[in-house]
């Protein structure tokens, strides 16, 4: 099998589902002649011409809402939005048009369409390029959000998230662009929006995290190894819907409960899963629940000692779950 | 246009302000919470209407578009049991508030109540025509109030940029709910912002049907053929509140009002009709009753039709 | 002391504090010359004239954009977005301008702005007349969110929403305009940002709640007192930043928490309050946390049996305490 | 203008160049992660800034605009501090990305990335200004490629229909980044788009400093005249690639570069002003030596800076 960076993993998900469906049109800011300003389109509007790969004007409003409107009259797109923190602008389509057009129109139309967009920090990016916005769309009924932590999982969850109907935000972390490699099959395969993974298996306690933090978690819990604590992994994939029976049997299993997250702790996704839990599985707890957030501060600054301070790293993870397993 | 043509049209027009009239009386009488009028643009909706290919070519209305929707071919009974939330209400099975249109066999896109974003829906659709190859355009209404929304500069710059087949139609009757367009915009005319798009900027009597049906089949035309998107301004007058539960009173004089009404669409076409001898009086009065049966026969309809389960509630929030 | 409704009480409070300070401009769609679709601002422009309550275009970008730096040039402005559900245009200014303008300057800058708006549902509203929106706003460091209960309430937390030197969102329950009433003082007072309001003793569960729901709730726990069963009811009045001691205090003294609000569930302000509990003081609860909450459905249907099905009622409430009560 | 103003309007593009430059050659030392340069819009941002009352009107820069600060006040050291994200950084502390200005002293205004929003805050603080009688012109600077956003459309007409105070100020280069004006607007001139807006759209050469000088002039003047809003379109270019993380070459070929080059601002300015003989060949040198000196000094003061303490990580979210 081949090895690729999840860079790469996304782009040939996307060349082979354009490959197999000629509906799908992507387009966005500088997708095109630029291959995008993260080289993840690069190469797509050589190979499937200038119909298909559009350069759009600079306006996210606009290329959410004609996504929709071309998903209606029968194309497939996958519009790109340059970074996660600029898909505010197109928050009223996607919140007031694409998450509700089946809704409320009892089932008569619907909307498949895949908003990529990069999230996440860590590569000073600053105020402005490093927002996790996930949970801002989690909240929202009629919506499904993708964050892949594995090229692997990129590439098979970008696959479920073209074929759903309904609309799907496909957050990518940035500074996996790059940094994370891994196998990935050359023929086609699916993922199912919903399902979580568990990435390792373990006794003493959980971390149930998505995104870039699942490579870091693994890594914490391979040092945490040679200490004798044994930590299982579970990788959401899928922040809307999260996979409540995964949650449930983890912390069932360990009685202990971390939860990871790059994004701000208050009201971030790890508010949700620990609200499961207490709602359903406390008394199967042995510790209180733990999450290990970003700090409530908005997003992260631009000067290393400042990025530093914000970013969740392996070693941090390591102490929480120490912390935790001692408890 | 030939006399058949304006007569059909002629009926359209009557049949929305029938309807029209009924809904603000199943309000009084408590029957339906709130009501959206198309009361004074009904001569802008079915001219514009009938310059397209109804049901073949797609429609992103908006709230006022009742008589629209009608002469792309809602029935009466659809409407009503729209306007009182049945179950089998077509639009949205009694979800939505009365006046958010939307059926995928007739080609008429669902709407929100969120101004505007129907531009970008029908830039999109053009998109996909354009594509596909289907041969569509699409045209989104909209009132001159949801003109000052970054998403309809967003739309039209997209169209315009990529000569998508779509038409802009303003509706302008002058205000947005109480905020006169003075207050609005700098400009006198709606159709002064597609200069800068690169696109025409059409103004048209929007109370004359004619006047309107040609401009529009231009613009549809001009779509069809490639070269892109126009913006058409149908200057209007709403003759009630903007909803039931609004008081006009409180931001325009009754003489406005009056004055505005002397210019009634439906009126003054009727008269023109009759004038030409294009309606005879016996014409005229077939076409009333026939208009009364059917709006009785809807409100009957829709009156006894069942209200929506509600175990449907968590329904059709993803593909079941 | 003169009994108001909520929709008084919040006049009497803009009226004030327009008269205590010139620098308090008011503007929005309809706020004028209609004094507000619901009336909110009935006779301010009359009183106050043209220049401090304007008539403005239909954008809720710039309604909210305009405010931003209009508070940065001296004024004190209170835009009014005109329901809950059109502020998504406005969104990026919010989030992405007026809640970061103090951090990403260095405390050089900042944005005392409050942003009204009507919130809820339960009047025939439908999909886009009645979403409950504060939980957006919530997750985002740099802004405050209010949501008073009661008429008391609702002008004491304006008035210090107006002092504040940061960004607050004051969300109305539409639904309590005209059908709560209660005593309002004629002289000015500020109930402080951040301070939850126990707004009934009890011994046997907790309900957590806010907005509408704090009276509907205040009935369950009469209704529930009749069967014997003590209720204590905690009123948030702001939901960020929430005010973890009461939160804490309460469900210690009682042992089981219900929380309560229209919101959806997944991911609304409910998580949050349950996530920190489960944080810091799992092993004092006798019981799940339990949340009551609007369903995960975009918002409520129009038709009456639908809006029904939807709403959170007294009696969904008393039941969902009864349950817990005897846990 | 007098020779003394040509001079100084010199000088700032001059410095601003140099400081430009200094920029890319840390980011090539791997000092300064990112850089945004103003490299070819020197003329439009310096001679605009001399139009206006410098630290008493306010300003809405963007990313671009590092001539434009200087002009207006802010020094060599406090952009080094900036550029190196240290402690000392007036704009942020070392919070935001490079050119991301603002000093509230100097009526700098606080810029984030997400572009055209500045257009509502500038609008915003002359309306302000409009209330309280303060006399200070506001002025946005943008992009070509930002008015796509429905902000920018939406500040316009709030800004028209109020007539505030206020002057928007676009730096038209041709790109956003790869993506060309044709792609972008179905128009030539940004300048077509203030038709819709009711207010005057006024075009420049934005490579001549004194042009661009006198039209903005004219424009504050109106405004302060209480006779509302100008767009005025600076056409320029930028010659290097749109930040450090970008390769123009991508999307433009070396000649359309090369072309431009021809009409570097600050070179042609410089001859101009010794062809007039208003730039003698030792005030030239004069003035490249305290540059270069200024520069120098800026660079090792900021390389000296303490970076932010990581325990501030959380100050300042709110008051304190
Ligand atoms: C984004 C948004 N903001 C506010 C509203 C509330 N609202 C509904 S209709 C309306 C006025 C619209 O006026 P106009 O566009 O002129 O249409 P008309 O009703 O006059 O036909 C307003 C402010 C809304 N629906 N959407
Ligand atoms: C809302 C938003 N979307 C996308 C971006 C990413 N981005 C940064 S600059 C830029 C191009 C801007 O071009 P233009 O406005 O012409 O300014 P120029 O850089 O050419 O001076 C883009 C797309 C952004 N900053 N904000
Ligand atoms: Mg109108
Ligand atoms: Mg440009």
């Amino acid at each position: 099998m081949a090895v690729m960076t999840y860079l790469e993993a996304i782009r040939a998900g996307l060349r082979q589902e354009m490959q197999r469906d000629p509906r799908i049109v992507i387009w966005g800011e500088d997708v095109g002649v630029r291959g995008g300003v993260f080289r993840v389109t690069e190469g797509l509007q050589q190979e499937f011409g200038e119909d298909r790969v559009i350069d759009s004007p600079l306006a996210e409003g606009a290329i959410v809402g004609v996504a929709i409107g071309a998903a209606i009259n029968g194309l497939r797109p996958i519009p790109e939005i340059q970074f996660g923190d600029f898909i505010f602008p197109a928050m009223n389509q996607i919140v007031e048009e694409a998450a509700r057009m089946r809704y409320r129109s009892n089932n008569d139309f619907h909307v498949p369409l895949v908003i990529r967009a990069p999230i996440g920090g860590g590569i000073h990016g600053a105020l402005y390029h490093s927002q996790s916005v996930e949970a801002f769309f989690a909240h929202v009924p009629g919506l499904k959000v993708v964050v892949p932590g594995t090229p692997y999982d990129a590439k098979g969850l970008l696959a479920a998230a073209i074929a759903d109907e309904d609309p799907v935000l496909f957050f990518e972390h940035k500074a996996a662009y790059r940094s994370l490699r891994g196998e990935v099959p050359e023929e086609r395969y699916l993922i199912p929006i919903g399902k979580a993974d568990v990435k390792r298996e373990g006794q003493d306690l959980s971390i149930i995290t998505y995104s870039l933090m699942v490579s870091y978690a693994l890594r914490a819990a391979e040092a945490l190894a040679q200490e004798g604590i044994s930590v299982e992994v579970l990788d959401l994939r899928t922040v809307r819907p999260l996979d409540r029976q995964a949650i449930l049997e983890t912390a069932k299993k360990t009685g202990k409960v971390l939860i990871v997250h790059e994004d701000n702790k208050t009201g971030g996704i790890g508010a949700e899963v620990s609200a499961i839990l207490a709602e359903e599985v406390l008394f199967y707890l042995d510790a209180p629940i733990r999450r290990l957030c970003g700090p409530d501060v908005p997003a992260m600054p631009y000067s290393p000692p400042l990025e530093h301070a914000f970013m969740i790293t392996p070693e941090k993870i390591a102490q929480a779950a120490r912390e935790l397993a001692r408890f | 246009m030939t006399p058949e043509l304006m007569k059909e049209i002629y009926y359209y027009m009557a049949l929305s302000r029938a309807v029209d009239d009924r809904m603000w009386i199943l309000n009084r009488q408590g029957k339906a919470p709130v009501v959206y009028s198309s009361n004074g643009h009904e001569a802008a909706q079915v001219g514009s209407a009938f310059a397209l290919r109804r049901g073949e070519d797609w429609i992103a209305p908006y709230y006022r578009d009742l008589a629209l929707v009608l002469a792309w071919g809602m029935t009466p009974r659809e409407v009503m049991l729209h306007v009182l939330a049945r179950a089998a209400d077509p639009n949205s099975g009694g979800r939505q508030m009365p006046a958010h249109w939307g059926m995928r066999r007739l080609h008429i896109l669902s709407g929100g109540s969120v101004v505007a974003t129907q531009n970008a829906h029908a830039t999109g659709i053009a998109l996909a025509s354009k594509m596909l190859k289907d041969g569509r355009v699409a045209v989104a209404y909209f009132g001159e109030g949801s003109t000052s929304q970054g998403e309809f500069h967003e739309a039209l710059n997209f169209a315009a940029v990529w000569k998508l087949p779509v038409v802009f139609f303003n509706e302008n009757n002058g205000y947005a709910i109480s905020v006169p367009q003075r207050k609005q915009m700098a400009v006198v005319d709606v159709a002064a912002k597609a200069a800068g798009y690169g696109i025409p900027g059409v103004i048209v009597d929007g109370n004359d049907p004619v006047k309107v049906w040609e401009v529009t089949r231009a613009a549809a035309e001009r779509a069809r053929r490639g070269e892109g998107p126009t913006l058409i301004e149908a200057k209007t007058y709403r003759f009630v509140p903007h909803s039931s539960d609004d008081d006009d009173r409180a931001y325009r004089s009754r003489e406005e009002v009056m004055e505005w009404k002397k210019r009634d669409p439906l009126v003054t076409f009727e008269q023109r009709l009759e004038a030409e001898g294009i309606l005879s009086a016996e014409e005229k009065a077939a076409m009333a009753k026939q208009i009364r049966d059917l709006v009785n026969d809807a409100t009957d309809y829709a009156e006894k039709a069942a209200l929506p389960d509600p175990a449907t509630l968590e329904r059709y929030v993803y593909a079941e």
